[in-house]
């Protein structure tokens, strides 16, 4: 197995990269089990794919955002690695398809240059955390969810509390009511609020769509935002305890509390308290709410533009 | 608010992009322009959609001329963002294992239908659709408004049809609700357009005073959908059509685990026609090895092929070399479509009445060139006709 | 002239030596033993044979104590080379896609009958066995005198069971002529040893004067064999170990085409101790970096792994984490068979009663070790007396 | 694709493996259709395996022979690619599991240095020529049929008559009348037989196992040695023009006798003679009926044998 140099500066992620190659060559000798090879590189943002012999890798965009150079570093790395196709999914992550599984180390290796993640994209972990795309502009926001959907994407990013659970587990967050990012056929939903002047969510549960869809309930109408982390920590923890394993039609949370029922399910979130990594968690948006800085001024050249369809494109009620 | 791909922002005086990006496929050499495109001019910043399209932001009103036509050079300023004929699918069996029928391939097709007979839907927000390739729903088709399931049905002499589950009634109702979507009923999918144009038509004729989908469907309930569709579900008048899947050229075979499945959807004429090529070139390399019988060998190899392909695209059968010499004298030569000079399956099968000389392998391989060169230019001037 | 493991050549003073490799699966390490053997005293060559197995030739006759020696110490020289016990068996659903059920599982089984309570098959070289992970045919099921055909069966209640075909009656008569097998009956396939039983001690006690097996065949019938077996074949009284399949831990699934499917037979009870082993390793490095809440939660996995290795070897359900404390305690605890100072659930679950501080996170951590070396000695113990 | 230098002397061989990464790298760029990249694999002896991204490899060993120094190479490359562990079929390959589909041309390299292929070892060609373990040394043999299981091998690999063709096809030698080469099962079995003094085999045609086992038909009591590989030829040239290549279960060539008869099929045989390549072809034994060279003389020193059960194990009759 070619040991490719990793220039990544972070020791965590590095050690992430270098083990995932060792697992690779442990599992061409013949050494580790089927079962836990495909465990661990689901985990890692690599699934098998209809053709034989070539994968598909899941890249993971926390609510859907990119920079200029996050981008151009994915096409880089879809030419060099794939088919210089981009797959955007309904879950904001981008795949790309025909990826040799030799080489998934140094393909990830390449994305953490600019900070982007395979980690825990695919596999029976917390998936990709969304948020409505208008999140941060849109008119009707109470407030811009973005900080708190990155606070959570980091908090369980490699927790060990849901590394393995029986099934995956998706998060998402609306900018507003009109609900875009789909809170009622997700694991955890969150609607932005505010009451008396302070920030929360209307919290939904248990939502899924699937073979056999289930409507969320409503866990709280109004959770304050320094609950938001210690609430998902509790859910979760409940959920790698009492999640079904075998039958992996029935392992997602929403047949556990079909099953328990939600009280039920409510009383051992509770019963989580004492043991949770942290009783409150202050998320600081203000880093996100820096001045929006849209240089240049001057509109670069440009040929003339079809005005009827343009206006027809531009049409603003 | 979002009335259609420009979105005034909270912040005065900036504006969000909406770009509808078909199957939420974009090739990197786009991708790379937008990239540039926002570094400079949209504060380093743009968003993945959950429909699968990209939004941008915090662009000022002087430059959204600029924006429109860069846009447009990149083909990516087509109506209809989030809109109905904005479609969600999964990529079926595309990519994925557990695809049972093709929803990219549906995709484009109830697009066509939209765009080209029911324009205003590129403007309609409130009513979605979304395909899903199996029953786990990563299309989401069971919380659209209107939904496709991609399944198979056995016909009475245990064929294998590509068909689709239709659903309707599903949708977000906002603040933490939403409805689920009903099974219908089960057609071969080749009739989903027909499908959507009959749901399209009665809704718009019955409609009273602009009521929603959602009002309209709950007033007429699920046996009313049913009566309209069942025309279209019986699997007794199938024609050839009907068992192949959208994108695909050869029949349906419903891949569950045979060994390595199968399942893409790169064009096999073109395949066969370069095969061909590839086929002509091995018999002048052996020809000058003087192995004057593997020469011979490639150009039947690239008479047959080339033969295949043609017959191919006439979804005709091809299940043995020796039949594919007497379909392609049905089907091209006797009826004067191509003029050959002799019978195709006599041209061949000279190969039977000829020993191996140096002669032989050069006249045979010329004629091969030649034939070639007729079923290219045949395809091309089909092709003309389709588009 | 094939007798046993040495046969003389046509080259006077000569021998072939017949080396029988089980399943054909030989580990490079022997090997090259072999390799090295053959380059200096077998003329540098060898034949692989079509049952599977090796054959050296042109040894002479001074050197067969030698030979006999060296194989002896790779455990190569268990006898039945081309016999009864050399059973065929293509690798199943080990590395095959199409696979349904183990054949190698069966036939490891079956040879250990044969070598425990047949022992005279061990010198029979006209009776073959052969098995088949599924129709295909490629472990040769169907020209066996006995062959097994793997396939699954469906309980009344819509449990699947691995299940085996059971065929007689195959064979080779030789220059150019040979026999193919009946199917007879499908029984589970867990009871294949008792039908392998049933069949050879009917064929001894009933056999007259020597005849063949195949002759014995023809003369009864395949209805006697049939009544024989039917008793197996009843799916109404199938037992816990009639759901797993030969050389697995895990109940069976028929792996179909279901997305990724699976299929090997490492040891799971020895990866999950493994694992455990792993995950204390992970509580000492997060409580070094001061992160007692991680630290809790790799000795809380520790414990429920550690817990799930042994269910998992009794066979027991360990559908969640919650079911493997109570099963544990009700398994081991209850039983006296572990003596842990109080009941396994209370003792994990501390988790839930205590906050995630360094001091409970360092006896939390303790615990979870001594935990794992009990269940080590517990587990040594057990194999001991099973083997 | 990282190119390896190959040191392969044969151009043929060489041209063959640069191909083979060409289209792996194709492949993987998604511009190679999966169907045309398996059939091409499968000639190359690339088979999909159950565990997803692995393959197993077919190493295709002409009546089952290696010498010493080939077992060794075929050990390193199984340590170096696979599992350490070396599969027999019972067609006499050597089969090898989990390796990464990026390292075949480097590992087909390394075997070919050895004189060992793995070309059509798979997929719809002539698969490997296989013979009875003892011929060359059994005392029943008419004739060592060895030399002429290794023309057929040689004369029918790369040769475009059979690259391409509807299913695959297995030809067998036996070494006697016993038949251990099961010529019953096998699409073209030979059996050796001695008519006035010369040389020539009983052909046997058509016969197969599978779901739908078939009997081989007796296609010539006596043919002579130099007509094998034309008549081989003439067979080959029938099943690819008239065999079934859309539906797979009535593909081999036992379904197309049982369709058209055997004495329509012998019409067809005979109708091929002119374009045959070859109107003989004989095949000298000679060169494998060389001194078998025993050396040494001296028997090493070896620890004392328990005689008991080296009698049983050596018990000649």
């Amino acid at each position: 197995m070619k040991s490719f140099r990793t220039e990544i500066e972070n020791p965590i992620v590095e050690k992430d990269i270098i083990e995932l190659e060792k697992k690779i060559h442990l599992y061409q000798g013949g050494q580790l089990d089927e079962e836990r090879f495909r465990s661990l590189r689901l985990a890692r943002g690599i699934y098998g794919q209809r053709q034989l012999g070539v994968q598909m890798i899941r890249i993971k965009l926390p609510y859907g955002k990119v920079t200029g150079n996050q981008l151009l570093r994915i096409c880089d790395v879809a030419d060099e690695y794939s088919t210089g196709k981009l797959h955007i999914t309904t879950r904001q992550d981008i795949q790309i398809h025909h990826v040799s599984l030799d080489r998934t180390p140094e393909l990830w290796a390449q994305l953490e240059r600019d900070d982007l993640t395979l980690r825990e994209a695919c596999g029976n972990t917390v998936r990709n955390v969304t948020a409505s795309a208008l999140a941060g502009v849109d008119k009707e926001e109470p407030f811009d969810v973005t900080p708190y959907a990155d606070a959570v994407f980091r908090f369980f990013l490699r927790n060990p509390i849901c590394q393995e659970m029986g099934r995956k587990f998706k998060i998402s967050f609306s900018a507003s009511d009109k609900d875009t990012a789909l809170s009622y056929i997700h694991d955890l939903g969150f609607i932005p609020k505010i009451k008396e002047g302070s920030r929360g969510f209307k919290v939904m549960l248990g939502g899924g769509l699937g073979s056999q869809p289930r409507h969320a309930d409503v866990l709280f109408e109004f959770l304050p935002c320094f609950k938001l982390i210690p609430v998902i920590e509790s859910v979760l923890r409940v959920f790698d305890r009492y999640g079904e394993r075998a039958k992996r039609q029935k392992a997602r949370m929403k047949f556990l509390i079909k099953k328990i029922g939600l009280d039920a399910f409510i009383t051992q979130i509770e019963q989580e308290q004492k043991a949770l990594s942290v009783q409150r968690f202050d998320i600081n948006p203000t880093p996100f709410e820096k001045e929006i800085n849209v240089n240049p001024n001057t509109v670069p050249p440009h040929g003339d533009v079809d005005s009827k369809k343009f206006t027809l494109w531009k049409k603003i009620m | 608010m979002e009335k259609n791909h420009v979105i005034p922002q909270k912040q005065e005086g900036l504006f969000a992009l909406g770009v509808k990006i078909k199957l939420g496929d974009i090739t990197t050499e786009k991708a790379r322009v937008i990239a540039h495109l926002i570094k400079k001019y949209a504060a380093n910043e743009l968003r993945f959609s959950l429909r699968q399209n990209l939004v941008l932001r915090h662009i000022k009103e002087a430059f959204l001329p600029f924006f429109y036509q860069e846009l447009t050079q990149l083909g990516l300023t087509d109506l209809g963002f989030n809109s109905t004929s904005d479609i969600t699918a999964c990529p079926g069996t595309d990519t994925c294992n557990l695809g049972i029928a093709s929803s990219t391939g549906m995709a484009v097709e109830l697009e066509r239908v939209l765009t080209k007979e029911y324009p205003k839907y590129l403007e309609n927000k409130d009513l979605t659709i979304k395909i899903s390739g199996c029953m786990n729903a990563c299309g989401q088709h069971n919380m659209a408004h209107i939904g496709f399931q991609g399944m198979s049905i056995k016909t009475k002499e245990k064929l294998v049809v590509p068909a689709v589950q239709i659903l309707l009634g599903g949708g977000v109702l906002g603040n933490g609700k939403g409805r689920f979507a009903d099974k219908i009923i089960k057609l071969p999918s080749k009739r989903s357009p027909q499908a959507l144009r009959i749901i399209l038509d009665d809704f718009d004729t019955h409609r009273i005073n602009g009521e929603s989908f959602l009002d309209y469907y709950d007033k007429k309930g699920k046996l009313h959908f049913y009566t309209l569709l069942i025309p279209l579900s019986s699997t007794t008048n199938l024609n050839e059509e009907d068992f192949i899947d959208w994108g695909n050229e050869e029949r349906y075979v419903q891949a569950v685990g045979v060994g390595e499945c199968a399942g893409t959807v790169i064009d096999l004429v073109t395949t066969l026609m370069l095969d061909t090529e590839e086929k002509i070139s091995f018999a002048k390399t052996s020809f000058k090895n003087g192995k004057y019988a593997d020469a011979i060998y490639h150009s039947y190899s690239a008479f047959v092929n080339g033969a295949k392909a043609l017959l191919i695209s006439e979804k005709k059968k091809t299940n043995t070399k020796a039949e594919i010499l007497s379909q392609f004298d049905e089907t091209f030569v006797n009826s004067q479509k191509i003029h050959l000079g002799s019978d195709f399956k006599s041209l061949v099968y000279q190969i039977k009445s000829n020993e191996p000389s140096a002669h032989f392998a050069e006249s045979y391989s010329s004629q091969a060139v030649a034939f070639l060169e007729m079923i290219k230019k045949y395809r091309k001037k089909e092709l003309q006709r389709a588009t």
